[in-house]
Protein backbone atom coordinates (compact mmCIF):
# COMPACT_ATOMS: atom_id res chain seq x y z
CA UNK A 1 0.00 0.00 0.00
CA UNK A 2 1.28 3.34 -0.31
CA UNK A 3 -0.40 6.48 0.50
CA UNK A 4 -1.41 9.41 -1.85
CA UNK A 5 -1.96 12.87 -0.83
CA UNK A 6 -3.26 15.86 -2.03
CA UNK A 7 -3.03 19.70 -2.04
CA UNK A 8 -4.28 22.71 -3.17
CA UNK A 9 -6.49 22.73 -6.15
CA UNK A 10 -5.63 19.26 -6.65
CA UNK A 11 -7.40 18.16 -3.53
CA UNK A 12 -10.14 20.71 -4.97
CA UNK A 13 -10.59 18.96 -8.30
CA UNK A 14 -10.45 15.35 -7.30
CA UNK A 15 -12.73 15.68 -4.20
CA UNK A 16 -10.09 14.05 -1.57
CA UNK A 17 -6.99 14.95 0.05
CA UNK A 18 -5.66 11.63 0.92
CA UNK A 19 -6.46 7.90 -0.61
CA UNK A 20 -4.67 4.78 -0.48
CA UNK A 21 -3.84 2.25 -2.95
CA UNK A 22 -1.93 -0.99 -3.44
CA UNK A 23 1.41 -0.45 -5.33
CA UNK A 24 0.56 -1.59 -8.84
CA UNK A 25 2.01 -4.43 -10.06
CA UNK A 26 5.61 -2.46 -11.87
CA UNK A 27 5.09 0.89 -10.55
CA UNK A 28 8.63 1.75 -9.26
CA UNK A 29 8.84 5.14 -9.57
CA UNK A 30 7.13 8.95 -9.40
CA UNK A 31 6.45 8.83 -13.16
CA UNK A 32 4.85 5.65 -12.77
CA UNK A 33 2.54 6.41 -9.80
CA UNK A 34 1.41 9.76 -12.24
CA UNK A 35 0.95 7.39 -15.38
CA UNK A 36 -1.11 4.85 -13.42
CA UNK A 37 -3.72 7.59 -12.16
CA UNK A 38 -3.77 9.71 -15.49
CA UNK A 39 -5.49 6.38 -16.26
CA UNK A 40 -8.36 6.57 -14.11
CA UNK A 41 -11.29 8.24 -15.70
CA UNK A 42 -12.26 12.43 -15.09
CA UNK A 43 -10.91 14.91 -13.31
CA UNK A 44 -7.65 12.18 -12.55
CA UNK A 45 -6.88 12.05 -16.61
CA UNK A 46 -7.35 15.67 -16.26
CA UNK A 47 -5.11 16.66 -13.82
CA UNK A 48 -2.58 14.01 -13.81
CA UNK A 49 -2.56 13.96 -17.91
CA UNK A 50 -2.64 17.24 -19.07
CA UNK A 51 -1.97 18.91 -16.57
CA UNK A 52 0.78 17.25 -15.17
CA UNK A 53 3.58 19.75 -16.11
CA UNK A 54 2.22 22.10 -13.34
CA UNK A 55 2.31 19.68 -10.18
CA UNK A 56 4.92 18.67 -8.07
CA UNK A 57 5.62 15.80 -6.26
CA UNK A 58 6.84 14.42 -2.75
CA UNK A 59 8.07 11.17 -1.60
CA UNK A 60 7.92 10.87 2.07
CA UNK A 61 7.84 14.38 2.86
CA UNK A 62 10.89 14.98 0.58
CA UNK A 63 10.62 16.76 -2.64
CA UNK A 64 10.95 14.04 -5.70
CA UNK A 65 11.19 13.99 -9.53
CA UNK A 66 9.10 11.92 -12.07
CA UNK A 67 13.01 9.51 -11.78
CA UNK A 68 12.67 9.23 -7.77
CA UNK A 69 11.63 5.99 -6.49
CA UNK A 70 8.42 4.98 -4.87
CA UNK A 71 8.02 1.80 -2.56
CA UNK A 72 5.72 -0.11 -0.73
CA UNK A 73 4.89 2.27 2.23
CA UNK A 74 5.44 5.27 0.96
CA UNK A 75 3.92 8.57 1.38
CA UNK A 76 3.17 10.23 -2.12
CA UNK A 77 1.96 13.78 -1.81
CA UNK A 78 1.04 15.55 -4.95
CA UNK A 79 0.58 19.64 -5.06
CA UNK A 80 1.06 22.88 -7.32
CA UNK A 81 4.28 24.81 -7.25
CA UNK A 82 4.55 26.04 -3.54
CA UNK A 83 3.97 29.97 -2.41
CA UNK A 84 4.73 30.47 0.94
CA UNK A 85 6.01 33.44 3.04
CA UNK B 1 21.94 28.00 18.25
CA UNK B 2 18.35 28.20 19.14
CA UNK B 3 16.31 26.97 16.06
CA UNK B 4 12.74 27.44 16.46
CA UNK B 5 9.93 27.11 13.81
CA UNK B 6 5.99 27.00 14.22
CA UNK B 7 3.29 26.76 12.18
CA UNK B 8 0.20 28.45 13.34
CA UNK B 9 -3.13 29.56 12.65
CA UNK B 10 -3.02 32.33 16.19
CA UNK B 11 -0.69 35.61 15.90
CA UNK B 12 2.40 35.97 17.11
CA UNK B 13 3.93 38.99 18.87
CA UNK B 14 7.49 40.45 17.53
CA UNK B 15 8.90 41.33 20.56
CA UNK B 16 7.97 38.27 22.65
CA UNK B 17 9.47 36.28 19.71
CA UNK B 18 12.70 38.76 20.48
CA UNK B 19 12.43 38.30 23.87
CA UNK B 20 12.49 34.11 23.65
CA UNK B 21 15.23 34.58 20.69
CA UNK B 22 17.74 36.71 22.73
CA UNK B 23 17.81 33.67 25.86
CA UNK B 24 20.82 32.77 23.62
CA UNK B 25 23.48 34.55 24.86
CA UNK B 26 25.11 38.26 25.49
CA UNK B 27 26.86 37.33 21.59
CA UNK B 28 24.71 38.96 19.22
CA UNK B 29 24.98 42.58 18.11
CA UNK B 30 21.23 41.98 16.77
CA UNK B 31 18.38 40.86 14.91
CA UNK B 32 17.46 41.10 11.33
CA UNK B 33 13.88 40.25 10.79
CA UNK B 34 11.08 40.43 8.03
CA UNK B 35 7.30 40.51 8.57
CA UNK B 36 5.17 39.52 5.59
CA UNK B 37 1.73 40.71 5.60
CA UNK B 38 -1.35 40.18 3.12
CA UNK B 39 -0.81 42.81 0.35
CA UNK B 40 -4.31 43.99 -0.68
CA UNK B 41 -5.42 45.27 -4.11
CA UNK B 42 -7.53 43.97 -6.56
CA UNK B 43 -10.32 43.82 -4.70
CA UNK B 44 -8.58 40.92 -2.65
CA UNK B 45 -10.11 40.29 1.08
CA UNK B 46 -8.44 37.71 2.63
CA UNK B 47 -6.06 34.53 1.89
CA UNK B 48 -6.63 31.17 3.13
CA UNK B 49 -3.35 29.36 3.44
CA UNK B 50 -2.85 25.59 3.25
CA UNK B 51 0.30 23.36 4.37
CA UNK B 52 1.62 20.25 3.90
CA UNK B 53 1.82 19.12 7.96
CA UNK B 54 4.98 17.38 9.15
CA UNK B 55 7.01 18.11 5.36
CA UNK B 56 6.33 22.09 5.91
CA UNK B 57 8.23 22.18 9.46
CA UNK B 58 10.83 19.69 8.15
CA UNK B 59 11.43 22.21 5.60
CA UNK B 60 11.76 24.87 7.29
CA UNK B 61 13.80 23.96 10.46
CA UNK B 62 16.11 22.59 7.40
CA UNK B 63 16.22 26.64 5.75
CA UNK B 64 16.60 27.78 9.12
CA UNK B 65 19.82 25.31 10.08
CA UNK B 66 21.26 26.32 6.15
CA UNK B 67 21.11 29.80 6.94
CA UNK B 68 22.99 29.49 10.63
CA UNK B 69 25.62 27.39 8.65
CA UNK B 70 26.47 29.69 6.14
CA UNK B 71 25.67 32.60 7.96
CA UNK B 72 26.94 32.04 11.22
CA UNK B 73 23.25 32.82 13.58
CA UNK B 74 23.41 32.73 16.83
CA UNK B 75 19.23 31.53 16.96
CA UNK B 76 16.69 31.47 14.43
CA UNK B 77 12.80 31.55 14.64
CA UNK B 78 10.60 31.52 11.97
CA UNK B 79 6.70 31.53 12.41
CA UNK B 80 4.31 30.69 9.56
CA UNK B 81 0.65 31.06 9.84
CA UNK B 82 -2.15 29.39 8.28
CA UNK B 83 -5.68 29.49 7.83
CA UNK B 84 -7.53 32.38 6.78
CA UNK B 85 -5.92 35.85 7.19
CA UNK B 86 -7.43 39.05 6.06
CA UNK B 87 -5.30 41.85 4.00
CA UNK B 88 -3.23 44.02 6.33
CA UNK B 89 -2.89 40.62 8.77
CA UNK B 90 1.02 39.11 9.50
CA UNK B 91 1.80 35.79 7.30
CA UNK B 92 5.14 35.28 8.24
CA UNK B 93 8.04 36.27 10.93
CA UNK B 94 11.75 35.31 10.40
CA UNK B 95 13.90 36.54 13.16
CA UNK B 96 18.03 35.63 12.41
CA UNK B 97 20.46 37.02 15.57
CA UNK B 98 24.25 37.06 14.62
CA UNK B 99 26.76 39.03 16.09
CA UNK B 100 26.56 41.66 13.29
CA UNK B 101 24.26 43.26 11.24
CA UNK B 102 25.32 42.34 7.59
CA UNK B 103 24.48 38.40 8.42
CA UNK B 104 21.68 39.41 10.37
CA UNK B 105 20.03 40.61 7.42
CA UNK B 106 21.19 38.47 4.60
CA UNK B 107 20.61 35.53 6.66
CA UNK B 108 16.74 36.58 6.71
CA UNK B 109 16.39 37.33 2.85
CA UNK B 110 18.25 34.16 2.71
CA UNK B 111 15.34 32.05 4.49
CA UNK B 112 12.72 34.30 3.10
CA UNK B 113 13.48 33.25 -0.31
CA UNK B 114 14.07 29.29 0.62
CA UNK B 115 10.88 29.66 2.34
CA UNK B 116 9.35 30.80 -0.89
CA UNK B 117 10.38 28.32 -3.06
CA UNK B 118 10.57 25.25 -0.90
CA UNK B 119 8.24 25.62 1.82
CA UNK B 120 5.12 23.41 0.97
CA UNK B 121 2.61 26.66 1.46
CA UNK B 122 -0.35 27.28 -0.56
CA UNK B 123 -2.58 30.31 -1.03
CA UNK B 124 -6.13 30.64 -2.03
CA UNK B 125 -7.30 34.14 -2.42
CA UNK B 126 -11.02 35.52 -1.33
CA UNK B 127 -12.09 38.36 -3.14
CA UNK B 128 -14.78 41.02 -1.88
CA UNK B 129 -16.85 40.23 -4.79
CA UNK B 130 -16.92 36.49 -3.05
CA UNK B 131 -14.82 34.79 -5.72
CA UNK B 132 -11.55 32.58 -5.10
CA UNK B 133 -8.53 31.45 -6.84
CA UNK B 134 -5.73 29.62 -5.78
CA UNK B 135 -2.56 31.67 -6.00
CA UNK B 136 0.20 30.69 -8.74
CA UNK B 137 3.96 30.57 -7.59
CA UNK B 138 5.95 33.30 -8.99
CA UNK B 139 8.92 32.74 -10.95
CA UNK B 140 10.33 35.57 -9.63
CA UNK B 141 10.75 33.71 -6.34
CA UNK B 142 12.44 31.10 -7.99
CA UNK B 143 15.16 33.81 -9.68
CA UNK B 144 15.46 35.15 -6.03
CA UNK B 145 16.35 31.16 -4.36
CA UNK B 146 18.86 30.59 -7.06
CA UNK B 147 21.39 33.78 -6.06
CA UNK B 148 22.02 31.47 -3.30
CA UNK B 149 22.54 28.59 -5.40
CA UNK B 150 26.76 28.41 -4.94
CA UNK B 151 27.00 26.39 -2.15
CA UNK B 152 24.00 23.91 -2.93
CA UNK B 153 20.34 24.47 -2.04
CA UNK B 154 18.12 23.75 0.70
CA UNK B 155 16.49 20.90 0.74
CA UNK C 1 4.91 57.52 2.95
CA UNK C 2 5.40 57.89 6.53
CA UNK C 3 8.61 58.35 8.09
CA UNK C 4 9.04 58.31 11.89
CA UNK C 5 11.78 59.40 13.95
CA UNK C 6 12.42 58.82 17.49
CA UNK C 7 15.33 59.50 19.45
CA UNK C 8 14.64 58.23 23.35
CA UNK C 9 15.88 57.05 26.55
CA UNK C 10 12.83 54.99 26.42
CA UNK C 11 12.70 51.23 25.56
CA UNK C 12 10.53 50.56 22.31
CA UNK C 13 8.31 47.98 21.01
CA UNK C 14 8.45 46.42 17.61
CA UNK C 15 5.11 45.09 17.68
CA UNK C 16 3.75 49.02 18.74
CA UNK C 17 5.73 50.25 16.07
CA UNK C 18 4.61 47.73 13.20
CA UNK C 19 1.00 48.63 14.07
CA UNK C 20 1.61 52.10 13.45
CA UNK C 21 3.38 51.58 10.28
CA UNK C 22 1.12 49.62 9.02
CA UNK C 23 -1.46 52.29 9.36
CA UNK C 24 -0.14 53.55 6.04
CA UNK C 25 -2.33 51.30 3.77
CA UNK C 26 -3.09 47.94 2.32
CA UNK C 27 -0.53 48.15 -0.35
CA UNK C 28 2.30 46.71 2.20
CA UNK C 29 3.32 43.25 1.45
CA UNK C 30 6.13 43.33 4.18
CA UNK C 31 8.43 44.72 6.83
CA UNK C 32 11.98 44.75 6.73
CA UNK C 33 13.65 45.14 10.67
CA UNK C 34 17.00 45.02 12.22
CA UNK C 35 16.80 45.21 15.80
CA UNK C 36 20.56 46.48 17.27
CA UNK C 37 21.53 45.09 20.36
CA UNK C 38 24.72 46.07 23.16
CA UNK C 39 26.97 43.41 21.87
CA UNK C 40 28.44 41.46 25.70
CA UNK C 41 32.33 40.45 25.73
CA UNK C 42 35.35 41.48 26.84
CA UNK C 43 33.77 42.40 30.73
CA UNK C 44 31.65 44.59 28.85
CA UNK C 45 28.62 45.54 31.39
CA UNK C 46 27.02 48.88 29.70
CA UNK C 47 26.90 51.17 27.20
CA UNK C 48 26.13 54.73 27.29
CA UNK C 49 24.97 56.63 24.03
CA UNK C 50 25.37 60.27 23.38
CA UNK C 51 24.11 62.02 20.54
CA UNK C 52 23.61 66.19 18.90
CA UNK C 53 20.38 66.68 19.55
CA UNK C 54 18.84 68.24 16.47
CA UNK C 55 21.40 67.26 13.78
CA UNK C 56 20.71 63.46 15.05
CA UNK C 57 16.84 63.64 14.21
CA UNK C 58 17.75 65.40 10.60
CA UNK C 59 20.18 63.66 9.61
CA UNK C 60 17.87 59.84 10.52
CA UNK C 61 14.83 61.86 8.65
CA UNK C 62 17.23 62.46 5.80
CA UNK C 63 18.48 58.98 6.10
CA UNK C 64 14.89 57.68 6.10
CA UNK C 65 13.98 59.87 3.55
CA UNK C 66 16.53 59.03 0.81
CA UNK C 67 15.79 55.10 1.67
CA UNK C 68 12.07 55.58 0.70
CA UNK C 69 12.98 57.62 -2.34
CA UNK C 70 15.58 54.95 -3.43
CA UNK C 71 13.46 51.71 -2.45
CA UNK C 72 9.80 52.94 -2.80
CA UNK C 73 9.09 52.40 0.60
CA UNK C 74 5.36 52.94 1.90
CA UNK C 75 7.22 53.86 5.57
CA UNK C 76 10.08 54.23 7.52
CA UNK C 77 10.27 54.11 11.16
CA UNK C 78 13.91 54.91 13.24
CA UNK C 79 14.17 54.98 16.98
CA UNK C 80 17.48 54.95 18.66
CA UNK C 81 18.07 55.34 21.97
CA UNK C 82 20.51 57.05 24.24
CA UNK C 83 21.87 56.94 28.03
CA UNK C 84 22.90 53.77 29.47
CA UNK C 85 21.94 50.42 28.14
CA UNK C 86 23.36 47.08 29.67
CA UNK C 87 24.78 44.38 27.36
CA UNK C 88 21.79 43.03 25.86
CA UNK C 89 19.49 45.44 25.73
CA UNK C 90 17.92 47.22 22.44
CA UNK C 91 19.33 50.30 20.99
CA UNK C 92 18.13 51.10 17.78
CA UNK C 93 14.99 49.60 15.55
CA UNK C 94 14.90 50.66 11.90
CA UNK C 95 11.01 49.05 9.51
CA UNK C 96 10.77 49.53 6.43
CA UNK C 97 7.46 48.81 4.93
CA UNK C 98 7.36 47.77 1.42
CA UNK C 99 5.11 46.23 -1.50
CA UNK C 100 7.93 43.74 -1.54
CA UNK C 101 10.81 41.65 0.85
CA UNK C 102 13.60 42.33 -1.13
CA UNK C 103 12.72 46.22 -1.44
CA UNK C 104 11.95 46.13 2.28
CA UNK C 105 15.26 43.92 3.70
CA UNK C 106 17.86 46.11 1.40
CA UNK C 107 16.00 49.43 2.75
CA UNK C 108 17.01 48.18 5.71
CA UNK C 109 20.34 47.21 5.15
CA UNK C 110 20.58 51.09 3.28
CA UNK C 111 19.74 52.88 6.86
CA UNK C 112 22.00 51.07 9.20
CA UNK C 113 24.67 51.37 7.37
CA UNK C 114 23.95 55.32 7.04
CA UNK C 115 22.87 55.31 10.82
CA UNK C 116 26.37 53.51 11.95
CA UNK C 117 28.33 56.76 9.72
CA UNK C 118 26.27 59.87 9.22
CA UNK C 119 23.89 60.00 12.40
CA UNK C 120 25.92 61.53 15.55
CA UNK C 121 26.26 59.44 18.00
CA UNK C 122 29.17 58.08 20.02
CA UNK C 123 29.34 55.05 22.68
CA UNK C 124 31.26 54.99 25.95
CA UNK C 125 31.82 51.77 27.09
CA UNK C 126 31.70 50.76 30.84
CA UNK C 127 33.28 47.38 31.94
CA UNK C 128 32.51 45.46 34.81
CA UNK C 129 36.24 46.60 36.28
CA UNK C 130 34.46 49.73 36.72
CA UNK C 131 37.41 50.84 33.65
CA UNK C 132 35.15 53.04 30.54
CA UNK C 133 36.63 54.44 27.51
CA UNK C 134 35.12 55.69 23.96
CA UNK C 135 34.29 53.56 21.75
CA UNK C 136 36.05 54.11 18.05
CA UNK C 137 34.40 54.50 14.97
CA UNK C 138 34.67 51.40 12.95
CA UNK C 139 36.30 51.15 9.34
CA UNK C 140 34.25 48.51 8.50
CA UNK C 141 31.15 51.16 8.87
CA UNK C 142 32.34 52.82 6.07
CA UNK C 143 32.83 50.38 3.51
CA UNK C 144 29.46 49.47 4.15
CA UNK C 145 28.05 52.35 3.64
CA UNK C 146 30.58 53.46 0.26
CA UNK C 147 28.88 49.98 -1.19
CA UNK C 148 25.56 52.36 -1.04
CA UNK C 149 27.26 55.58 -3.31
CA UNK C 150 26.40 55.25 -6.66
CA UNK C 151 23.64 57.62 -6.42
CA UNK C 152 25.40 59.83 -3.68
CA UNK C 153 24.95 59.73 -0.06
CA UNK C 154 22.78 60.95 2.73
CA UNK C 155 23.94 64.38 4.32
CA UNK D 1 29.61 85.52 18.08
CA UNK D 2 29.53 82.13 17.54
CA UNK D 3 28.47 78.80 19.69
CA UNK D 4 30.69 75.93 19.73
CA UNK D 5 29.56 72.51 21.13
CA UNK D 6 31.99 69.39 22.11
CA UNK D 7 30.94 65.94 22.23
CA UNK D 8 32.05 62.52 23.78
CA UNK D 9 36.05 62.51 24.76
CA UNK D 10 36.14 66.47 23.60
CA UNK D 11 33.96 67.38 26.15
CA UNK D 12 35.46 64.83 28.77
CA UNK D 13 38.62 66.65 27.69
CA UNK D 14 38.01 69.90 27.66
CA UNK D 15 35.99 70.42 30.69
CA UNK D 16 32.80 72.05 28.83
CA UNK D 17 30.19 71.10 26.46
CA UNK D 18 29.72 74.16 24.73
CA UNK D 19 30.79 77.97 24.70
CA UNK D 20 30.40 81.09 23.06
CA UNK D 21 32.77 83.33 21.86
CA UNK D 22 33.49 86.47 19.43
CA UNK D 23 34.06 85.23 15.90
CA UNK D 24 37.98 86.43 16.00
CA UNK D 25 39.23 88.22 13.20
CA UNK D 26 39.99 86.68 9.92
CA UNK D 27 38.65 83.30 11.11
CA UNK D 28 36.37 82.56 7.66
CA UNK D 29 36.67 78.55 7.88
CA UNK D 30 36.42 75.92 9.93
CA UNK D 31 39.66 75.20 9.51
CA UNK D 32 40.29 78.65 10.75
CA UNK D 33 38.27 78.20 14.02
CA UNK D 34 40.48 74.73 14.61
CA UNK D 35 43.63 76.70 14.45
CA UNK D 36 42.45 79.26 16.55
CA UNK D 37 41.37 76.48 19.20
CA UNK D 38 44.63 75.20 18.92
CA UNK D 39 46.89 78.50 19.88
CA UNK D 40 44.58 78.08 23.63
CA UNK D 41 46.37 76.26 26.68
CA UNK D 42 46.65 73.15 27.48
CA UNK D 43 44.06 70.57 26.37
CA UNK D 44 42.86 72.70 23.83
CA UNK D 45 46.23 72.61 22.32
CA UNK D 46 46.21 68.69 22.50
CA UNK D 47 43.00 68.41 21.02
CA UNK D 48 42.89 70.72 18.35
CA UNK D 49 46.75 70.46 17.32
CA UNK D 50 47.79 66.83 17.50
CA UNK D 51 44.87 64.76 17.13
CA UNK D 52 43.23 67.09 15.23
CA UNK D 53 42.85 64.71 11.87
CA UNK D 54 40.45 62.35 14.34
CA UNK D 55 37.72 65.16 15.07
CA UNK D 56 35.16 65.78 12.78
CA UNK D 57 33.04 68.79 12.58
CA UNK D 58 29.41 70.03 12.02
CA UNK D 59 28.12 74.05 10.74
CA UNK D 60 25.13 74.27 11.61
CA UNK D 61 24.44 70.86 11.96
CA UNK D 62 25.80 69.75 8.85
CA UNK D 63 28.80 67.99 8.46
CA UNK D 64 31.55 70.35 7.75
CA UNK D 65 35.21 70.31 6.58
CA UNK D 66 38.02 72.56 6.85
CA UNK D 67 37.76 74.81 4.05
CA UNK D 68 33.59 75.19 4.68
CA UNK D 69 33.00 78.57 5.89
CA UNK D 70 32.22 79.94 9.36
CA UNK D 71 29.89 83.15 9.99
CA UNK D 72 28.88 85.29 12.49
CA UNK D 73 25.63 83.25 14.68
CA UNK D 74 26.85 79.95 13.43
CA UNK D 75 26.64 77.07 15.38
CA UNK D 76 29.86 75.14 14.99
CA UNK D 77 30.18 71.02 16.84
CA UNK D 78 33.66 68.86 17.39
CA UNK D 79 33.19 65.50 17.88
CA UNK D 80 34.79 62.43 17.37
CA UNK D 81 33.75 59.78 14.15
CA UNK D 82 30.05 59.22 14.99
CA UNK D 83 29.16 55.10 15.76
CA UNK D 84 25.67 55.00 15.92
CA UNK D 85 23.31 51.93 15.27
Amino acid sequence: MITILYFAWLRDRLGRSSESMPLPEGVRFVGDVIRSLAERDGEYRAVFGLQGGAIRCAVNQEFAGPDDGVRDGDEVAFFPPVTGG
Amino acid sequence: MAIRVSVQTAAFSMDAEHARLMQGGHAAGGVGAFLGVVRGGAGLRALTLEHYPGMTESMIGRIAADAQARFGLLGCTVIHRVGRLVVGEPIVLVLCLAAHRAAALDATAFVMDWLKTRAPFWKREEFEDGRTAWVDAREADDVAAARWARDGRPG
